[in-house]
């Protein structure tokens, strides 16, 4: 079991202090035998990726809810290449943009900006965890629910 | 011990004033104080908030008001206008974006450029500081209803300087309610020292003749607060304004989704709040009341949102709240259009008007009991509280969430505890789970635990953080409380 | 005095059967009494209707059922299913045409033919005599839930022969709830004995050991009835039914839109239909009752009626109804799309499932005194009606109706008195305003008076027909009392 | 006044039961100074022109709620020819259609079946009955409200 306890950096991206989903992801992540650095709300890209070199997570879990997920999320993939996490699996979910929007639109914008993968709110959490699974490459199953 | 809970003197404020204004370029345009109390002056009475506020609850109204705000100044005032004829709405607002709301307004001009190219808003709220005192005297100007700023800043001096000296005649906010669940970093003392000036700001329009509203944020985290916490909350918020010279205030509440609860909670609100204002030797000012439809999270379906939103208007009305915020369809996904705003606000209009006056339940023995248990719960976090300040609500506040006798479930601040955790009983009242350090007497505990047993029971299962989580996406699955399949 | 509520015989119900069958050619495909036996035995439990009203009562539930029905059979079909699924609902209605509820079943066989043509329906129900038993089987067969047949059909005989035996399991209307709202001319004492026949049916269903679930219609016109008439009506309805041997009976009320009325009205109901089926020997029944969201002129906005809707569903579950029948978004404006009525039933799901468990003025005085009121108004009602019939229930709604003893408020029949005048008093109760000659007590008529006295005052304006006009409207236009601008 | 006494004929055409809009507009139209001819609900083709011829009404107003207006109302503006009511005015009004449909769409349909005016359920009364006093050519102004 503790091969597969991959490390992945969770966070609230911006200047967003929806704290919540934040704090229910961390647990269910953890319960799923994920090893889960959470950053918690309000944090800069920057220091996502400092905590995903300093840990060695392989993935890092982006939340936007408020809004400004648009502005926030762009560049990140970029950045992360620049300093040197070319493989890092990027993950973001929430309330993505501002307003109601269409999900396939969301998800295009998303995919485009770099993400490998993207959620919306009403996500089904054990179909994430299953795809991160599968994006590690992690052979065993995860922990039971 | 210092004292904090005091009038801030003229000299420092206008000392700090200084600062405040400096701190962006717009800030120089409302240097004079006097202009903006001539504005405020020259308002139609019917465009005065703390007026409207007053009526309601003379007349045994409850008023409607939206959230809105985008990014551009025209886009708001056409939004604000739709709301008020095709929303019906009594009340407007301003809702700032979040990067004001975290004085980056380097980021809200960016957003604001952004928007003008997209030619819609990427902002999450109207950046006010950024547009400046003409846009906001415009926003003022071009609607005919009283108009407050909200938002959930935890430094909001300069948001307040530019948008009262443009006419907006009320202001949400308090040191702790716009800090706690707003903000991850921002000390309290801090916080709530930059709202004694925010309430010394709205003391000195007072001195002058102008009655500003203020409105502490009672929902917090919308997540399954129990009453008793947001209620010492606001109390405290609101001694604190009182003290700076505030003298219309509005303390709020945020709807749990048991109609008892709900209804006992905004009774125990009006009387605490009353008893302990005037304890403390405060008589003139005018208390009224604010009902949050519910804040936490909401049914992607929007007739599901429809049936949510009703049971906040009816409770609103039941609970003879004097204002009621209201929830859109779209609240699960995102920023709602005009449209959807104004239509969350018809389906409350039409459950307000049917049940005003309407009677359900006043007479109930089970109501008072309800009423007396967060009456007490609240005094033991507010005796506490001011234990620990030594007699000053201001340091006993901030020594209060240090110690954790205040604790806000669900908040993003490292200041705040975090280890106090509510979870629903077994008819959906929101009950104390694990008090953390909350200075509960030991009869309140087994009282809450009592009812806790009883969910226990019924689903055969015990207490654990999985019926915690299980409950905060009840109401958006469909259900109130989070019970197994 | 000819005694009207015996049971009919076996000789004479085949006898009238075979007459029944012969009015329209379909007819002949049920001759077989134990065909539709079999069939109804054969269903699952799942899909009983009885059963199903029973179990919620047990566990305390309110089960959702919407109104629909289509031209044609594949459409009704996918429409049901459509309510099923989409919908969410737990009962599923057929609601048949109006021509069929006249037996004239020629025009609608046209109406079926110009539906086809056109590809929508241009019918307002199901024509389920004109498409026949196996058409009929289809439905039920194609659904995975209980199946009630929903209609407002004063001589419903060929229409339950038809539906019974191809196993829809409940069958909605009485002698006198389906025809002094739905028609003009048909005479009571004719229209009462066609619905003991019905009863009949079920009552050797019955004897076969197959329970189908009867269902007066409560809420009559719809509009304004003050709760002590339409009870009065669902009694004697209940009483006659309960005399050809149907055991499984669901009594009805239509929201009035005063929370504590709905809910007085509901406790009322159970406890007084209880007490007269009992004391006229009844033992072996089951009683349950539903809760009809508001019946009269709906808000043409969307937004509005889906408060509308909502109120009703939490009133609904607050009054412990068994069961709701939920109206759409577009009821002002015609018969719904599917997608319309589901939405009506989504948000009616989410109240309900919030409100489910919760008690909200269950202890007070004020309902209780509102209970009792009902009551010993519907005792008057009734009480003169069995002295009308000499004891005879069926002889004595006739005479009752005939003297306006019982008057229903604007129906369309010439054999109801319409000189009964409700409007609403200052709390938006339902009082009689003109009794006619129904035979109140002078306390009861002081009480009403009273009370609307109370709202003359607060309108400054007298008690008038322009008032009950008002009243009518005012649900429409956003209020629930009429009041002047 | 009793110039303007100008009798109309009002009824709820076909199997129609919908009884209070009915007494409503019985009582409102009276009140403005028509002399009103009620059929009341459920009313056929026939007995409309019947009222109509035995009482020299001048206009005759139908109703229908519940659906099948598009049937029921079918064919008769030549009915009324065909009886001698050439000049007749015809109303009709209520939810004229089955199903929720557009404004535009149902006027239009009503109109081309030979209907002078179309209201539709939310209708203001007092337009109504102003139009019918222009279109009776009654030149006194009606009574009040
Ligand atoms: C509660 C709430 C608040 C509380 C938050 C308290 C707190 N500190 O947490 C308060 C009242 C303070 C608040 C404030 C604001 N809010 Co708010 N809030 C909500 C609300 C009602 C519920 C959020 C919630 O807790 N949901 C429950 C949790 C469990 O769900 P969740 O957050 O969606 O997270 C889950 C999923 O999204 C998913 N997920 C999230 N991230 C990721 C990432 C990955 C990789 C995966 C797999 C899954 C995943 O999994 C999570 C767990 O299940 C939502 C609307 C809604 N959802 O109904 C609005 C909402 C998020 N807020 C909104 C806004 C705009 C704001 C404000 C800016 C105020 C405003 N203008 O109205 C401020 C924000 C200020 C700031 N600096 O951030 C908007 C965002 C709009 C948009 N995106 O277009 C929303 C959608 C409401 C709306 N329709 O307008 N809010
Ligand atoms: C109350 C009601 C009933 C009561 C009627 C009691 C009674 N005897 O009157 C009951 C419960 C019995 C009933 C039965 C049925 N009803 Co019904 N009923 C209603 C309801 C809720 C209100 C009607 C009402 O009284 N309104 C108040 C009065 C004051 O307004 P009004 O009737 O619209 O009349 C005004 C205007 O239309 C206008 N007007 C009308 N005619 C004319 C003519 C002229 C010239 C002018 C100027 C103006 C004018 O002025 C009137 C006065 O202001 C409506 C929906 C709604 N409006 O919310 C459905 C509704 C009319 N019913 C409907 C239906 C289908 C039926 C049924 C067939 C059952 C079913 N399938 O659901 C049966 C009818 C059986 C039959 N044989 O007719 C449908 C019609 C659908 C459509 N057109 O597509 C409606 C619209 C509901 C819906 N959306 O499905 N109903």
């Amino acid at each position: 079991m503790d091969k597969k306890r991959a490390t992945i950096v969770l966070g609230v991206i911006g200047s967003d202090c929806h704290s919540v989903g934040n704090k229910i992801l961390e647990l269910y992540f953890a319960k799923r035998g994920f090893h889960v650095v959470n950053l918690g709300v309000m944090v800069p890209q920057d220091e996502f990726i400092d905590a995903a070199i300093e840990t060695g997570a392989r993935a890092i879990l982006v939340s936007s809810l408020y809004g400004h997920g648009e502005i926030d999320c762009a560049g990140f993939r970029e950045r992360c290449v620049e300093r040197g996490l070319e493989k890092v699996v990027l993950y973001v979910g929430g309330n993505l943009v501002v307003g109601k929007t269409e999900p396939e639109i969301i998800v295009d914008k998303f995919r485009k900006m770099g993400y490998d993968r993207v959620f919306l709110p009403g996500c089904n959490l054990g179909e994430a965890a299953e795809l991160l699974r599968q994006d590690l490459g992690i052979t065993e199953p995860l922990d039971p629910e | 011990m210092v004292k904090a809970n005091v009038k801030i003197s003229r000299d420092e404020f206008f000392r700090v004033r200084g600062e405040v204004l400096a701190t962006w370029p717009t800030g120089a345009a409302v240097a004079s104080l006097d202009e903006g109390i001539r504005r405020q002056q020259a308002l139609p009475a019917h465009k005065q908030f703390a007026r409207a506020m007053s009526e309601a609850r003379r007349k045994g109204q409850t008023l409607l008001q939206p959230r809105a705000g985008v990014a551009l100044v025209e886009d708001h005032v056409r939004l604000l206008n739709y709301l008020a004829t095709e929303g019906e709405a009594d009340l407007l607002p301003t809702t700032i974006d979040a990067y004001t709301r975290q004085n980056r307004y380097d980021e809200a001009a960016n957003g604001i450029k952004r928007s003008e190219e997209a030619g819609t808003s990427l902002l999450n709220g109207f950046p006010a500081v950024n547009h400046g005192l003409d846009a906001c005297r415009r926003v003022v100007e071009s609607v005919d209803k009283p108009v407050q700023v909200r938002h959930g800043t935890p430094d909001a001096r300069l948001l307040a300087e530019i948008t009262l000296s443009a006419g907006f005649s009320s202001y949400e906010g308090g040191g702790i309610s716009y800090n706690i669940p707003y903000t991850k970093r921002v000390p309290l003392a801090k916080s709530i020292r930059d709202w004694q000036y925010v309430d010394r700001l709205v003391g000195l329009y007072g001195e002058a003749g102008v009655t500003i509203n203020r409105e502490p944020f009672g929902p917090l985290t919308g997540t399954l607060v129990p009453p008793c916490i947001s209620h010492a909350v606001g109390i405290i918020e609101g001694l604190l304004a009182l003290e700076q010279g505030v003298r219309s205030l509005t303390l709020g509440y945020g709807q749990t989704g048991n109609m008892m609860q709900d209804v006992a909670a905004m009774i125990s609100l009006r009387e605490l709040a009353d008893d302990y204002f005037r304890r403390d030797g405060h008589e003139d000012f005018e208390l009224t009341t604010v009902f949050h439809q519910w804040m936490g999270g909401f049914p992607e379906d929007e007739s599901k949102a429809f049936a949510v939103i009703s049971l906040g208007a009816a409770v609103a009305v039941l609970s003879r709240a004097d204002k009621v915020i209201v929830k859109t369809p779209h609240e699960a996904m995102g920023i709602p259009t005009k449209e959807a705003n104004a239509r969350g606000l018809r389906a409350t209009r039409q459950m307000v008007n049917m049940l005003t006056g309407q009677k359900m339940g006043d007479d109930s023995a089970a109501l008072r009991r309800e009423v007396d248990m967060i009456k007490a719960e609240v005094r033991c976090l507010l005796e506490k509280t001011r234990e620990l300040g030594g007699g000053d609500w201001a340091v006993g506040a901030a020594a209060a969430f240090e110690s954790g006798v205040l604790d806000v479930p669900f908040a993003p601040s490292i200041y705040n505890r975090g280890r106090l955790l509510p979870v629903r009983d077994d008819e959906g009242f929101v009950r104390i789970y694990q008090p953390g350090n909350a200075p509960f007497t030991p009869e309140i505990l087994a009282y809450h635990a009592a009812r806790l047993a009883e969910r226990s029971r019924t689903e055969g299962r015990s207490l654990s953080f999985q019926m915690v989580t299980d409950d905060i996406y009840a109401i958006s699955k469909g259900k109130l409380i989070g019970r197994p399949m």
